[in-house]
């Protein structure tokens, strides 16, 4: 054991450059498909776009869409689907609105709260699909469905009869622990920028931009976490060998049952996390919250790199795939074209953007 | 006794939600049995074959919108052909008679799109976005058209998802990409309204924001001034009076002479904060 | 049968089993696949497991190291009742196996693979985490005493040879092998400097006290290191022999399970 | 070769009932949970469900959905997914529209002319999975986008504005083809049946069913036609194969890439064809026809016991997920739940009649 | 070296060969795993690809059973450049090969896996179709003829044992080979039993003028049937040997690659 991890020159190797090395990592796949897309719109959108107040404009929906796609791809590289995760937004999004303003709990227990039901939720969707070895798509679906369906029936009750829910503004004004969970972080920061004149200001001297808005601190933190947990925690390891080959990583000793529920409770939580954000921010939820998140999810996590059938994919590609999508949705706006046209063009650069990413993958790794 | 409601929107849709209030009052109060219906999304095949259904099972009434007639008819005709007396609601008022439907409640897309377009030129509106959040929606297409109508000026659809996140990133977007924007239509006050508030304000520009049906949100911004006006079609009596058109018509053979027109009705800052309350509770 | 050889034999009988397995019986839905197998290993012996084709010996390997749940019968650990729910906690008592599937993820690196369950670890509290570099540095060394030099330890799995694959796989379970040993088929797609190094590692590990169980169609390598011979068939026990009871002749045709052969080539001498 | 296949009696197999061989089978894994959906409709659900205008008033939407479930099923069964199945309906069906009503086409040119059509985009969309490698989810997503904003602007094309395009019932009207493509089948039958009182009529004496729904029909042979290619032709072979492993398919010598690329054709003509009943019947399309049919195909296929994985599955199986997903859905209306509640039972039936079936089977088949 | 053997050698070199391969390279990416190998197969022979784990043997006969493109060098059949893009386009030219990986469908029946690919079909026009009897006896008696005694053709091939699997695949692809048959390692998980079966097909197949392609990693059965032996290591060819030119012992060398073996037990006798 005293040989270092040093392999000895080998003629069967070809020298590869740094940018092909980099190039083969899942993480960076998606990278050329983001600068493909930034280099569309920075020809054919206005240039309000690419502005301060454009990109975290842009960056905004692609950060609660990103919580949630990191999740759903930490799932997929563990071999599973959560189809539930939209409808987990809106219910989620109901029960800390029912904490805060029916029962008028502080932040500091609703929101742990909120995420410890979330979790059991998640942790129901789990044990079902080991339990019963049905796929997660058929079990997560009917979830789907089951969620969707108490959140307007509990929207109802609590509200007696209207589909919104409103007053959450209002009830966690003043609690210390909203401004982690909504509005923009550093708007002290971003005054003092403003009066230097080094951001875009209104006329009225105001900086155009307050803040960042928490949800892009978050995701940030977020695929930070991801990437380490992925890359360089044991669990991580896990999830790769549970998500490649169940069985194989079963006999090698992974508790794969363990991991498979502790990510189904982790993308219940993330979409807590967006519930609890977007709730806060808008300052009420209604029964349609988080409609069809999950499609979103899982597409931006395939944009990035994971494989539908597990075992392969990460955070940052997932990370990336959240802004693509992001900034092809909003970035159109920012164009002249007709917006009839929004579809073909959405589906047209998203192939386009894929195809890019894989085209330059093969060319710099030599893969055929 | 039965009635039955087949819409096209669907029960968790905020506008819809207060039809079938309305539906579920009209039930308490008569003491008929009501029964409110939709398909999963705004799928004419799906919504014609809800009415087959419904017709099997022989109500004593049956309540429906039209948004398209071609594709409704021949359910709708079944039900007059089994002698079920049919009233029409929202949309179809068009073609609610020759449907052999008894009457028509509602108030027609296009002419509350045109009342809500003359209104904000009238502001001094000359450039204009309609967010559409589910576009392909006919009924949501008409009001954009009779908006684009009333109003006179430019105008363009901005199609969006249901999202409040994204509507609000795409009304900013749109708002900074052309600066002579002064108007937004919204087509649903909780989904498309009160993100378009949100991204004109922070706009920090002159903008009026108007939106079809009502939210207490969007209300609220209404007396703060946020917003220009929301377009109420009182749906809540589209869902009322006609299950209470046919409970009477069950029981005692009685039924209006003609449409009952429900809308539209201009909600500004003057009546808004009345109509705060109701809206809360899913009344309007 | 040559009695002088290079490598030690252990003792059969002399000490108590770490593993009994009594009676097993396994069945698939309608499929009978073990019909009453009793097996047991000492430590410091290394017992053959023969057979022919089909004749339950992964089945049955697969019941000891806790991937089935055996349909009837018992199985005694150091002399206990014991149920292996899941093969975490047959390895956790100290059995590691090398399945005939191998039971790697091809999308995964040599490294990745190689400590998959039991990865090292560095730091302490909440930075604890996956030592990758102490990780790499025991998979090239462990696979280069097998006689594998690899291009480098993060090359996925699915791109290695067969040989190189099945190398990985028996250089794990060596190096967490702790009470006993299991190996399905270990040597069959290894060139013979692999192969000679995989019996060899045979014989060290026994010496160092652990039982190994040894799964092999090669009446040769089988009697090279094996000190008790047991033969299946059909699912049945046909009887376990000591070395030294057998000759290599006899040990072929039991696990030929008594049906005759297609007639030799003369250069095989007799054993295939 | 002279032997017989007569395998000799084996004392390693225990004798097995022809029930438990029957459950075994893909095909028939659904039929548990169909019988299920059934018991559970003929308790809680209005009597008129059952009558004989019930079942084709269920059956109807069911055979619609269980049309595109058959081409769903068979592609994942060859291992890959068509998003765009939804779209393509409305997309073809806008096709179809034009060719009768804009260019006044007759049916028999109408017809093979948009299945053509309609094969034709398929075949794009193999193609492109085939070349790139790139999973089909994120190609055939990207076509979900476009056909369905082709679809937007070809409507306001072809309508001048509107996103509705009328009078296909007028501009067919009297083709003889029609016949086969919409209505219902055997009206004469039904009036006579009518006319001797052995089916229910309504007040004034007509039929309260004038026909089988020519959907109806078209369902069954398609699943008769499925199930014949995936059990008795070479084809079938191949379409396993493939779906189960792409590379030991292509390296025992199966033509997989034309295989894939034919199976991605035939659903694009499944869409076409549900896209051309229900034009006919409703007389006109629009835009959102068709939305997250793909969706609710795939659930289907799954329901009925097809893999997402590839490779397993079967037409029956697909037939019988079509009908309990739209005895649920079309079932729920004639209870006496609140429509509120709809989705929470929509899943909970989903769920329990796919666990009840899964459970059924491994009771009887001894799996563990 | 024993030269009465039970087996027919052919003659080497007497005739044309079937599929000739010329400096074959193969990169993946950036490594290398064949540096230019050519090699032959003559109608009637039995040809030994041998060599170290990671040699690149299972990369060569990918090549030349169309699965994988070389990046350079020239494959001639029956004289004329070739290029076979799909393992179809090879199978159609008569060359049936066993993977290493056998290339079979685990879900699937053993029947359909048997003929994955080129069904036989009964009755005409629009009513052609698998004809399942013939399929399942065919299937049946070919496994018996190898030693296998299947429970039922319809059982799933994920569900047989290793050696149960790849006797399959040798099977098929006996049936199936016309004019070249490639073997990677198809003994690898044979019982003795099913070993010598296989050993006498290959025998049996080139005296019907077959060209067969063999790989092993074990000395003896090299030995055994092959006519020629070429040597791979490290992506390239040590050089072909003719029956009789060369002892076991250089053989075993050449393929441990030149380097040194573990100590090995005296019952082997020399060889692994
Ligand atoms: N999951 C299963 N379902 C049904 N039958 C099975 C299953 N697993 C194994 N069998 C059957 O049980 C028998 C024993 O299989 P096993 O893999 O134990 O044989 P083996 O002795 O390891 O053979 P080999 O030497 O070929 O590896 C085989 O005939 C096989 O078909
Ligand atoms: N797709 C691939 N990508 C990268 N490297 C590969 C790939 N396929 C094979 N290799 C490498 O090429 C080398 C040769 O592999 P190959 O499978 O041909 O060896 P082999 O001679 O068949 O060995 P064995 O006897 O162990 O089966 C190996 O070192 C392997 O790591
Ligand atoms: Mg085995
Ligand atoms: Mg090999």
């Amino acid at each position: 054991m005293t040989n270092t991890a040093q392999v000895v020159e080998d003629e069967r190797i070809k020298s590869e450059s740094f940018f092909s090395k980099l190039m083969k990592r899942p993480e960076l796949g998606a990278i050329a498909g983001a600068i493909l897309v930034f280099i569309f719109f920075s020809i054919t959108a206005d240039a309000s776009m690419f502005t301060l107040s454009g990109v975290i404009n842009f960056m905004t929906p692609a950060s609660q869409l990103g919580i949630l796609a990191i999740g759903a791809a930490m799932l997929m590289i563990g071999g599973e689907f959560d189809l539930s995760i939209g409808s987990m937004v809106a219910f989620s999004g109901l029960f800390f609105g029912v904490c805060v303003v029916t029962w008028g709990l502080p932040l500091i227990v609703a929101i742990p709260l909120t995420f410890v039901f979330s979790a059991f939720v998640g942790a129901i969707n789990g044990t079902i699909v080991i339990r019963s070895g049905l796929p997660s798509f058929i079990v997560t679906l009917a979830f789907l469905f089951v969620l969707r369906g108490l959140s307007l029936v509990g929207l109802k009750a609590a509200t007696g009869g209207s589909t919104q829910l409103r007053g959450v503004r209002e009830a966690v004004e003043g609690d210390g622990l909203a401004s982690f969970f909504s509005g923009d972080a550093f708007p002290g920061l971003f005054e003092w920028l403003a009066s230097k004149g080094l951001i875009e200001t209104f006329k009225s001297g105001a900086p155009k931009v307050t803040g960042i808005p928490v949800e892009i601190i978050w995701f940030f933190i977020i695929t930070g976490a991801a990437t380490y947990v992925l890359l360089r925690l044991p669990v991580g390891n896990w999830i790769f060998a549970t998500g490649g080959d169940n069985t194989a990583a079963s006999n090698s000793g992974v508790p794969v049952n363990k991991v498979k529920i502790s990510l189904f409770m982790l993308t219940a939580c993330c979409a807590a996390l967006v519930a609890i954000i977007t709730v806060m921010d808008a300052g009420s939820t209604d029964a349609r919250r988080g409609f069809q998140k999950e499609f979103e999810a899982i597409i931006a996590a395939v944009i990035g790199g994971c494989l539908l059938t597990g075992g392969y994919g990460s955070a940052i590609g997932a990370f990336f795939g959240s802004i693509i999508f992001g900034m092809v949705v909003i970035g159109l706006t920012y164009t002249d074209f007709d917006q009839d046209w929004f579809q073909v063009f959405l589906g047209g650069m998203l192939l386009i953007a894929v195809l890019f990413n894989n085209a330059i993958r093969k060319r710099v790794t030599g893969e055929r | 006794q039965d009635i039955i409601v087949v819409a096209h929107g669907q029960a968790n849709d905020p506008f819809w939600s207060v039809v079938k209030n309305g539906v579920e009052e009209a039930g308490k109060d008569t003491g008929v049995n009501v029964d409110y219906r939709s398909p999963e999304t705004f799928d004419m095949v799906a919504m014609s074959q809800l009415i087959d259904a419904a017709v099997n099972q022989e109500p004593d009434g049956l309540i429906v919108s039209i948004p398209d007639a071609d594709a409704l008819s021949p359910s709708i005709e079944r039900a007059v052909a089994a002698g079920i007396p049919v009233i029409s609601i929202n949309a179809g008022s068009d073609v609610s008679k020759g449907l052999g439907a008894l009457l028509h409640v509602g108030q027609d897309e296009y002419d509350a799109g045109k009342a809500a377009g003359e209104k904000l030129a009238e502001m001094g509106g000359t450039n204009a976005i309609c967010v559409n959040q589910e576009v392909g929606n006919v009924s949501l297409d008409l009001r954009c058209e009779g908006f684009g109508e009333g109003f006179g000026g430019s105008y363009t659809v901005l199609p969006t998802t249901n999202d409040p996140a994204e509507i609000e990133s795409k009304v900013a977007a749109a708002l900074s990409s052309d600066e002579s924007i002064d108007t937004v239509m919204a087509l649903g006050a909780s989904t498309a309204g009160e993100p378009s508030v949100a991204a004109a304000k922070a706009s920090g520009r002159d903008i009026n924001v108007a939106s079809f049906d009502l939210s207490a949100s969007f209300l609220q911004s209404i007396v703060d001034g946020d917003a220009a006006f929301a377009i109420d079609q009182q749906q809540f009596l589209q869902g009322y009076l006609s299950a209470n058109f046919l409970a009477l018509h069950a029981k005692y053979g009685l039924m209006p002479g003609g449409n009952v027109p429900s809308g539209p009705n201009l909600i500004t800052s003057d009546k808004a904060a009345q109509v705060i309350d109701l809206s809360s509770k899913g009344i309007r | 049968m040559t009695v002088d050889t290079t490598f030690h034999h252990g003792d059969a009988g002399s000490s108590e089993p770490i593993v009994q397995m009594k009676d097993i019986e396994k069945h698939f839905g309608n499929i009978i696949a073990l019909a009453g197998v009793s097996f047991d290993v000492r430590p410091g012996e290394c017992h053959c497991l023969l057979g022919d084709n089909g004749a339950g010996k992964s089945t049955f390997i697969k019941t000891m190291s806790g991937v089935h749940k055996p349909t009837k019968g018992q199985i005694l650990f150091h002399g206990k009742p014991m149920n292996f729910s899941t093969p975490r906690d047959a390895m956790e008592a100290g059995i590691a196996t090398v399945f005939q599937d191998l039971a790697m993820i091809p999308l995964m690196s040599v490294t990745r693979n190689f400590f998959m369950g039991r990865e090292p670890t560095i730091g302490r509290g909440p930075l604890k985490r996956f030592d990758v570099k102490t990780a790499n540095e025991i998979t090239v060394s462990s696979m280069r005493d097998m006689g594998i030099n690899l291009r480098g330890p993060d090359q996925a799995v699915g791109t290695l040879s067969g040989g190189e694959r099945q190398t990985v796989a028996i250089a794990r379970a060596v190096h967490f092998g702790a009470k006993v040993l299991i190996l399905d088929e270990p040597t069959s797609a290894l060139g013979v400097r692999q192969t000679s190094n995989v019996l060899a590692t045979i014989d060290r590990v026994r010496k160092q006290g652990v039982g190994v169980v040894f799964i092999s169609h090669n009446v040769r390598h089988a009697l090279a290191v094996g000190d008790r011979f047991t033969v299946l068939n059909r699912g049945k026990t046909l009887g376990t022999a000591s070395r030294g009871e057998i000759s290599p002749e006899e040990l072929q045709e039991l696990m030929a399970g008594g049906q005759e052969m297609a007639e030799l080539e003369g250069s095989l001498g007799g054993t295939i």
